[in-house]
């Protein structure tokens, strides 16, 4: 389909991924047969997962020319970012798709290490490598051939309004499709956009709005479990059987389809609003539910929650007020 | 604990013992320390007169009775004056010198005399008896006594008795007064060395050593003669007034008992002769004083003259008595009246005899010799505290 | 003048800020780098707060609270213990070192203690060093 | 959003802040900072001129928004807030900065403390910008009172109640009313027999029907808030009586120090050592007799028992002097003859009509002998001498290491914390200092009151004192109940907690957090909603909120976390300047 | 309440709601603020310029150390708003009829010379008045213009006149006036005024006539009014005061051009500080009594002193210390902590040598005789009642006893009370106590009055 003819009937829809696992383009997919209402409404211009339009194609459009661009994927490397870039000039809408872009989403688990340590640990220290002459990529490296480039690697993993200016943000990892048709159909039908900068395809109250399991106020937990260590009995709430469930604090909207699952709730569409730390309002409510009041009981408990970081921001570490790691001098990191 | 150093008894009946001393409410006194800072003879390591009610209201008898700081006080008053709590210190200071003067007399007479009036008038009345009596039997008037009047009209007075000349007369009473000298000098020294022995030989903690007595001698005579400290306090008149009445109470015991003879003579000098004028300075200096004392004794003010203890109007009324025998016995002797002059000779020695007798050692007089020591053994002490505390430090508080 | 580390309190209004005034009226002399914030509970205090004075550049954070049983509202301060070794465990994941964060028991009568708190807790984040937070995070490179 | 006008004042405190904190230069700086529309200082800001240009210029200038950079919220907030009010501003719209107890009288170095005062201005006024009005709540006030403690304190309060026709509850622990006062024969200074008189007030306690008094009981729980109190009091033999009153007043009192903590005085080892509380029973019954029964000869009375030594109370327990004087009074009466030691540290008779019974007692041949009671306490040991004991110590007026025979001691005891006063100030909601007493609001603004609205804690509770001053704070605290109950309002602190129905989802956290039950799950909306009348507003619920649905009015995380921006950007700022 | 015999003293029928407080000291104003508060009408009559009493002239108030006017100047505003409080200033109550629940009072209110509704408070005439006199307020330690507030703080924060160093009026009109020209505010200050009287009628009568100081001048030896640097507490108190003559600086008295004494800002340090307790109290020869609060504002001010001159020696002499309140002795353990020496003997008289002052006292527990010089020596007065209690005890029908202090019903179980029913006692008038015990008898002299409105409305309260 010539992505370039100019016809000015048909939205001008694009999709780039940046550091993503390609969850969110497939998700576009899953629309199934409404793909074709979208194709109908849009002109896919640019989608490098499945058209060849190529970057110089993209810088070839005059500015504004893309109606609405879907950004999927967080920003890893100075080519994310460039396109980051490219793609806010090219398009009246830039989208923060999926929680990549959102917050960061699960490459942002990079950032509690640093460069340094992702290198040794993938190119000298992972057991399959035998790097004895500690290669490692470089931005330019010379071949007979000529000089290959790659692009450079950042000290740590951004969302994508941490490196541009965003319209909207649809959340979720990835975001369920009937969120993107509503949002999708009502960009069609030219209804009145939401303020700038807002949250859609998801709604304002914590995911327990939706969630059908039984909630009572017992929210006092003994010992924090992992989802292998309890029989879930299918009804109550994950909180009152030890497990750690993002729910209360993360967006309704995705049709609680982890928890259909009987998987506690992860997080992925992001904090309610107004909210300045994704990660920090679950962690107080966690603590706060601990049942006990001796100090040592208390770091007994804590030990079984082994990982708070990875725990509280599984997808949120760039967003946190904390979004990467810090060097001090005098403190060591345990690396799990 | 405590266990080691013999911990001193309290004894609370000590101070009812010492009420018959004096009359004070002593134990009012709260220690606001006012009377001893205000007391300009109070200085450091002979502090009075709040330690001492201290150690009264305790019932400590012994350090009492080695303490010497009762006759460091001249009793101006200043102390009873501005006392917040009328414990009236300074009367306080007055009984511990009668308390004192019974301790230190090894008789026991003066604690007699001291506890209950009627045995001193008793001594009194039994020695003036005794003398009228001695001088009526062994030594009448002469017939003839109208003639012993010399050329210029004057009573020659020792040749008014019979059958005894007049120089044998005057060597009779120059021997009576030796005899009384003696007895009553002895118990004097002797109770100002059991004095001594309490308050200076008794006293363990500081070791005077044979030159400090030289020394610090000169103090002795300077206290006995000037009464130097008397002239720190703040009302003087108080001291020049005392200093008058001692004057002429020295010059009158010289003239009358060491002098006898060079004074009671049969001629009668011409008035402006040192002699007489020597009398009449004396007689002036113990009437004039004398005259006050008694006259603020009667109207009880200033506050030092408050509270009079029998044994303080004795010895002014046989002073005042002696003296004013003394004057009428003169003009009798000038007016050539022979019998008047013998009968007024013997009621005035009928006086004397028993003051000197009974006042001397026991009674109010002794604090003549007791003072002057009182300040020497002071000056003793304060000597060997070589490390004198230095008055004007700040104050070292814990 | 060397920078001064700058450390943010969160002091209890019935109990810990009861006692800081108290060392004021008593005139103890504490050091000068520490600014406090009231607030009605140490139970109010949580991560975000904590997070945020980091963020913002604060080089030490003193929670204060009443001591156990006499919180003005019965368990604020055992809410508050709770959430501090958490905060404690995940700060020190992110590199922090976690004695920057410091929780302890104020009561209104002890100004004395509030100050020599206020003193050692200082010393202790001079000796640390400064906070890289806020450059770390504020750095694009 | 409107744009903000606020007005920033600085307060001189006299020399108090002036002297530490360039006061001038901070007001300067605080003008530059957004939204400031006018930046002053004053001498007196509490006073009458200071209220009153800040009343003038919200009225000139129209601010809406007002910070006040003086001493602690904790003394003047009313004020200044009363000042809004009358400027026809809402009362909430003030924020203060503590520059005075938490700045200027801790630090020692002019230009730090300076610095410390701009940034904690300059956080107040980035505070100020989120703060809401809010409208106070008023409360209807119950008529009745509860009283807890049956002492002469608690007595006195429940007459006075009585006469002004209100009902009160008054709870007492024991079998009988009265407390200590009905232990004693005489009183000082006048020594006036008191038996009838405190027998006379216990009847009229007993006979009035505004007075339900309820014997050896306990109040179990006391709920609610100032106007709206209800308790259950449960007595020894099981009868549950639950109560509704609007104030209370506790009254519980001291008891005696335990003389057997003090070695030196071996208390248990000699049969002729007795505290003052025993000494009263014996004088009531007349006869004065030690415990081996024999009519005492030597009578040493010792102060300062337990009181003003490190080792057991740093306190004066206040009374006991004045006793000790009325007991060496009543037995000179009774045994003409004996003798009386009194060993005192300070004598410490100031009350009226007590130096004069002072100056009257010495009169009375009574020994008066000063110890040093902080040092090692004098030693009583067998008298070898004869029956009875003797006394050592260190007497400072005549710094002799003396002995005092007795065969009667009489040890002043002085006063301490009952062992339950703890769970008393759970029950109440009020606090207690290091010595177990209750904290009042404040010593000299408001003696009885505390800072929970409502309870009044009054008598030697508060600290040990004399049955007048116990009666004079007991009617004092009436004074403000039936000022209460006459308006039939008062006004109840509003910044309890509100939950944003359209976040909550329901998920029930905050629920068990609440220890007052504030918070409950309404099914019908499945959402959780706070019962304001029960929320005291910790905000530890908020703080639980995962979906931050619940904050806390007057400190919500906005305002709070706009304070921590606006002060660490203040100190950047200055850090900034230092450097370059 | 037993009833006394006389049918003067027992209250009849329905109290009048209205309620007369005399004297506006703390005691005056806490007791008008609890009625006010209750809903009752309160006339406050005040004899000076302004309310506030002596608590009004103190920096700080011990234990705590907190600041005086921070306590007293928000209850001070809050009567002069109070739409319930009549304050009645530079008045005195000349006569009481009636009886007990309806009394008549005759109150005489001097002209103050300056309107008070109008009066803004600029302080030009007082910029141009010529006429001086030593300012009560800062018990002579300053000087103050014939017209003038008080205090800065002072309420009603307006100008009066007073009569006897007014040029102008002292001399029926001839001089000066020149007050009126500068006053910008048109005829707002009339030097004509006349005298008021008014008469009211209230149920209750609170006496709170507070006190006075004890004329250190009576006690010759320690030399007060002859050496200028013995000072009474009252006046180390204003220097203290941020407010006062010397802005706060403990500085020597000197002589200025016209030779009287003033305290000017720069008029150097003194390097020791003795301070003497018990100066006319518990002493026979001037009050037998204990005045309770010297001890400890005596402590205070040797703080207060240690505080501004840390260099300075401070030493005071005491006969006991008498620090008995809630958090007295901790206060008395901390100052002897920061040095100040506390020596048991009090000083016994003071001369002057070369500009010093040289006490002699006896340190009782060194057993030592001190003479120390001091360059400045604080006198802690004690306290006496105000002048004018006699007449208005009298007035008033109720008994003062042989010291002064008004008599209470019980000395045991009603400390407020009076022999006439309707008229009770509040702060130091009844005897000398701290601001604490004063403050909490002013709320109970309040709870009668408030009893007593209540006890007898006809409608019974539902």
């Amino acid at each position: 389909m010539d992505a370039t003819k100019n016809n000015k009937s048909k939205l001008k829809l694009a999709i780039y991924w940046g550091a993503a696992c390609g969850g969110c383009c497939v998700s576009v997919l899953d629309v199934h047969e409404h793909l074709y209402d979208i194709v109908a409404a849009a002109d896919l211009v640019f989608w490098p997962i499945a058209l060849d339009t190529k970057y110089k194609d993209v810088e070839a459009m005059e500015d504004d020319f893309i109606d609405i661009t879907l950004f999927n994927g967080a920003v890893r490397n100075s080519e994310n970012e460039h396109m980051a870039h490219l793609l806010r000039q090219k398009s009246k809408i830039l989208v923060a798709y999926g929680s990549c872009a959102h917050l960061g989403g699960i490459p942002g688990l990079a950032n509690l290490s640093d460069k340094k340590e992702l290198f040794n640990r993938v190119y000298l220290e992972s057991e399959s490598t035998m790097n004895s002459e500690q290669i490692f990529p470089q931005t330019k490296t010379e071949v007979k051939e000529g000089i290959l480039e790659l692009p450079e690697f950042y000290n740590d993993v951004r969302a994508l309004n941490q490196v541009t200016d965003v319209d909207f943000y649809i959340p979720g990892c990835p975001p369920t499709s009937d969120r993107l048709l509503e949002v999708f159909t009502a960009i069609v039908s030219g209804s009145e956009l939401p303020p700038k900068g807002s949250v859609i395809g998801a709604q304002m109250k914590p995911l327990c709005d939706e969630c059908e399991r039984k909630k009572s106020d017992k929210k006092q937990v003994k010992k924090f479990l992992r989802p292998w260590e309890v029989i879930d009995d299918g009804e109550t709430c994950f909180i009152e059987q030890g497990l750690i469930c993002l729910g209360p604090a993360t967006r309704a909207g995705c049709g609680y389809r982890c928890i259909k699952g009987n998987a506690p709730c992860r997080g992925c569409y992001g904090p309610t609003p107004d909210i300045i730390d994704p990660g920090a309002k679950m962690m107080s409510a966690i603590a706060t539910a601990i049942d006990s009041n001796d100090p040592d009981e208390i770091l007994e408990i804590i030990d079984s929650i082994e990982d708070p970081a990875g725990t509280f921001y599984r997808v949120s570490v760039p967003a946190a007020l904390f979004r990467k790691k810090i060097v001090e001098n005098n403190v060591e990191v345990k690396i799990t | 604990m405590g266990g080691l150093t013999m911990n001193t008894r309290v004894n609370p009946d000590f101070e009812k013992e010492l009420q018959k001393y004096g009359k004070g409410n002593w134990n009012e006194c709260f220690h606001c320390g006012n009377c001893t800072a205000i007391c300009p003879l109070s200085e450091d390591g002979f502090l009075f007169p709040r330690n001492s009610i201290r150690t009264l209201q305790m019932g400590l008898e012994k350090k009492l009775e080695t303490s010497i700081e009762p006759w460091l006080c001249y009793y101006c008053g200043d102390c009873s004056e501005t006392c917040p709590r009328d414990a009236n210190p300074g009367e306080l200071m007055m009984a511990l010198r009668r308390y004192l003067t019974t301790r230190y007399d090894w008789t026991g007479l003066s604690k007699k005399f001291y506890t209950s009036a009627v045995w001193e008038y008793a001594a009194i009345a039994i020695i003036a008896l005794l003398v009228i009596v001695s001088f009526l039997v062994f030594l009448p008037l002469r017939p003839d006594a109208a003639l012993m009047v010399n050329e210029s009209g004057g009573v020659m007075i020792n040749s008014l008795v019979a059958g005894v000349s007049p120089d044998r007369f005057v060597t009779l009473i120059e021997y009576g007064d030796w005899l009384m000298a003696v007895i009553v000098g002895g118990l004097l020294i002797t109770n100002i060395f059991n004095m001594y022995y309490k308050t200076i030989i008794a006293d363990k903690t500081v070791k005077i050593p044979l030159s400090a007595y030289f020394k610090e001698f000169w103090q002795l005579i300077y206290n006995f003669v000037t009464q130097a400290s008397f002239s720190k306090c703040e009302k003087r008149s108080y001291w020049l007034g005392h200093l008058l009445l001692m004057t002429g109470y020295t010059i009158m015991f010289i003239i009358v008992v060491v002098f006898l003879p060079y004074f009671q003579i049969e001629e009668v000098v011409p008035v402006w002769h040192w002699q007489r004028l020597l009398g009449y300075y004396a007689t002036f200096g113990i009437l004039f004083f004398l005259g006050i004392v008694i006259f603020q004794r009667l109207r009880k003010n200033p506050i030092t003259m408050k509270f009079s203890h029998a044994s303080d109007w004795i010895f002014i009324i046989m002073l005042a008595l002696t003296t004013l025998t003394g004057i009428i016995l003169h003009i009798f002797r000038l007016a050539g009246m022979v019998e008047a002059t013998y009968y007024t000779y013997i009621i005035h020695l009928a006086v004397l005899v028993p003051m000197i007798v009974i006042e001397v050692p026991f009674s109010k007089w002794s604090h003549l010799a007791y003072r002057p020591f009182a300040i020497y053994f002071s000056k003793l002490k304060l000597a060997t505290l070589k490390e004198k505390s230095v008055r004007k430090l700040a104050p070292a508080i814990s | 003048m060397s920078k001064d580390p700058t450390i943010v309190a969160f002091l209890c209004n019935w109990c810990s800020y009861t006692g800081a005034d108290l060392a004021g009226t008593s005139r103890m002399k504490y050091n000068s780098n520490i600014r406090v914030i009231r607030v009605m509970c140490s139970g109010r205090i949580g991560p975000t707060f904590v997070l945020k004075a980091f963020r913002e550049g604060a080089d030490g954070v003193l929670i204060c609270g009443c001591h156990p049983g006499d919180c003005h509202y019965h368990e604020g301060n055992y809410k508050c213990l709770r959430r501090f070794h958490l905060l404690q465990k995940y700060v020190s994941q992110l590199g922090m070192d976690k004695d920057r964060i410091r929780l302890e028991w104020i009561s209104a009568s002890e100004g004395k203690e509030f100050a020599e708190l206020v003193n050692n807790f200082s010393n202790k984040i001079k000796e640390i060093g400064k906070s890289k937070v806020r450059k770390t995070m504020e750095e694009w490179t | 959003m409107e744009e903000k006008r606020i007005g920033v004042y600085v307060c001189w405190c006299g020399t108090n802040i002036a002297m530490m904190v360039d006061v001038k230069d901070v007001s300067k700086e605080m003008e530059k900072l957004p939204g400031v529309v006018l930046a002053k200082n004053y001498k007196y800001m509490c006073s009458d001129p200071g209220q009153d240009m800040i009343i003038k210029d919200i009225k000139k200038y129209n601010l809406d928004r007002i910070v006040v950079a003086a001493c602690s919220p904790r003394i003047h907030e009313i004020t200044f807030r009363n000042a809004l009010e009358n400027a026809g501003l809402n009362p909430y719209m003030l924020q203060m900065a503590n520059i005075s107890e938490q700045d200027s009288w801790v630090h020692t170095d002019r230009i730090e403390a300076t610095r410390k005062a701009k940034s904690l201005v300059a956080a107040a006024i980035r505070r100020v910008i989120h703060h809401k009005p809010l409208k106070k709540r008023i409360v209807n006030v119950h008529p009745n009172t509860l009283i807890i403690g049956g002492g002469v304190a608690g007595m006195s309060a429940a007459l006075e109640l009585s006469e002004a026709g209100k009902k009160s509850f008054l709870i007492e622990k024991s079998d009988q009313l009265g407390g200590t006062a009905a232990k004693l024969k005489l009183s000082f200074p006048y020594l006036n027999d008191v038996v009838n008189d405190i027998s006379n007030l216990i009847k009229r306690v007993e006979k009035s029907e505004h007075i339900q008094v309820i014997l050896n009981a306990e109040v179990q729980e006391i709920h609610g808030f100032i106007g709206n109190f209800n308790g259950i009091v449960k007595t020894t033999d099981e009868k549950e009586y639950s109560i509704e009153f609007g104030n209370t007043i506790v009254a519980t009192g001291l008891k005696s120090f335990d003389a057997g903590k003090l070695k030196n005085y071996g208390y248990w080892k000699y049969s002729e050592v007795i505290t003052s509380i025993e000494f009263e029973l014996l004088v009531k019954q007349g006869v004065v007799v030690n415990k081996k029964g024999i009519v005492p000869e030597n009578i040493a009375i010792i102060h300062c028992a337990g009181s003003r030594n490190e080792n057991y109370n740093n306190y004066c327990s206040r009374t006991c002097c004045m006793s000790a004087l009325k007991y060496a009074n009543q037995l000179r009466n009774l045994l003409p003859d004996a003798n009386i030691f009194e060993m005192y540290a300070d004598m410490r008779t100031f009350g009226r009509g007590c130096e004069e019974l002072y100056t009257s007692t010495s009169r009375k041949g009574i020994m008066f002998l000063m110890f040093d009671q902080r040092a090692e306490l004098p030693l009583i040991k067998e008298d070898e001498r004869g029956n009875g004991v003797v006394i050592e110590f260190k007497e400072l007026l005549s710094g002799e290491e003396i002995q005092v025979p007795a065969d009667l001691v009489i040890l002043m005891v002085g006063m301490e914390a009952h062992e339950n006063a703890k769970s008393v100030s759970h029950l109440s909601g009020i606090s207690m200092d290091s010595n177990g007493f209750f904290i009042e609001k404040h010593p000299k603004l408001d003696p009885v009151a505390t800072t929970t609205d409502g309870v009044y804690v009054v008598g030697s509770c508060q600290a040990p004192k004399d049955i007048p001053d116990s009666v004079s704070q007991a009617k004092a605290a009436v004074a403000r109940i039936l000022a209460t109950i006459l308006r039939g309002t008062v006004e109840v602190e509003v910044t309890t907690a509100e939950i944003n129905a359209d976040i909550c989802c329901g998920c029930q956290f905050c629920i068990s957090v609440c220890p007052y039950g504030a918070n409950s799950f309404d099914a019908a909306n499945d959402v959780s909603v706070v019962n304001e009348v029960l929320c005291k507003g910790c905000g530890t619920c908020a703080t639980a909120c995962p979906s931050g649905a619940i904050s806390t009015k007057h400190f919500t995380d906005e305002q709070i976390l706009s304070q921590i921006e606006g002060l660490m950007a203040k100190v950047h700022e200055l850090e900034e300047l230092e450097t370059n | 309440m037993n009833s006394s015999s006389e049918n003067g003293n027992e209250f009849h029928q329905k109290v009048h709601p209205d309620t007369l407080v005399i004297g506006a000291g703390i005691a005056g104003i806490q007791a008008s603020l609890e009625i006010a508060n209750a809903g009752y009408k309160v006339y406050l009559v005040e004899k000076s310029g302004t309310i506030g009493g002596h608590m009004a002239m103190f920096d700080k108030t011990f234990p705590t150390l907190d600041c005086a006017a921070c306590i007293l100047t928000p209850k001070m505003v809050e009567v002069g708003q109070h739409s319930r409080i009549d304050l009645l200033t530079c008045s005195e109550v000349t006569e009481v009829n009636g009886y007990p629940g309806a009394f008549k009072v005759k109150i005489h209110k001097k002209a103050r010379f300056v309107d008070q509704q109008l009066c803004i408070g600029c302080g030009s005439c007082a910029a141009k008045c010529p006429g001086k006199a030593p300012s009560e307020f800062d018990s002579g330690t300053a000087l103050r213009k014939a017209i003038y507030i008080p205090f800065p703080q002072a309420v009603p924060n307006k100008y009066l006149i007073d009569p006897e160093s007014c040029l102008y009026m002292q001399t029926d009109g001839k001089k000066c006036g020149v007050c009126v020209k500068f006053c910008p505010v048109n005829d707002c200050i009339d030097l004509h005024a006349m005298d008021e009287e008014l008469n009211i009628e209230v149920g209750n009568i609170v006496i709170a006539t507070g006190f006075k100081i004890f004329d250190a001048k009576k006690v010759a030896r320690f030399g007060y009014g002859k050496f200028p640097n013995v000072l009474t507490s009252l006046e180390l108190e204003r220097l203290i005061n941020a407010g006062g003559p010397t802005e706060g600086k403990i500085t020597f008295r000197t002589k200025d051009k016209k030779g009287n004494w003033v305290f000017k800002p720069d008029g150097g340090a003194p390097d020791s500080v003795a301070i003497i307790h018990c100066v006319g109290s518990r002493d026979e020869n001037c009050n037998a009594y204990c005045s309770k609060v010297c001890c400890m504002y005596s402590l205070k001010l040797a703080h207060l002193v240690k505080e501004k001159l840390p260099a300075t020696a401070v030493y005071e002499y005491f006969i006991d210390m008498r620090a008995f309140g809630k958090g007295y002795e901790e206060f008395y353990q901390r100052i002897k902590k920061e040095g100040v020496h506390m020596i048991r003997g009090k000083t016994a008289k003071i001369e002057e040598i070369k500009g010093s002052l040289k006490l002699r006292s006896e340190d009782i527990l060194n057993n030592r005789i001190i003479e120390q010089l001091a360059d400045m020596v604080i006198l802690a007065v004690g306290l006496e009642p105000s002048d004018g209690v006699k007449q208005l005890s009298e007035m008033i029908g109720v008994e003062i006893d042989a010291n002064g202090w008004y008599k209470e019903l019980d000395s045991l179980l009603d400390p407020v009370g009076t022999a006439r029913q309707g008229v009770t006692i509040a702060g130091v008038c009844q005897g000398p106590k701290d601001i604490p015990d004063t403050v909490a008898q002013a709320s109970a002299a309040a709870a009668r009055v408030l009893q007593s409105i209540e006890s007898l409305k006809e409608v019974e309260f539902i």
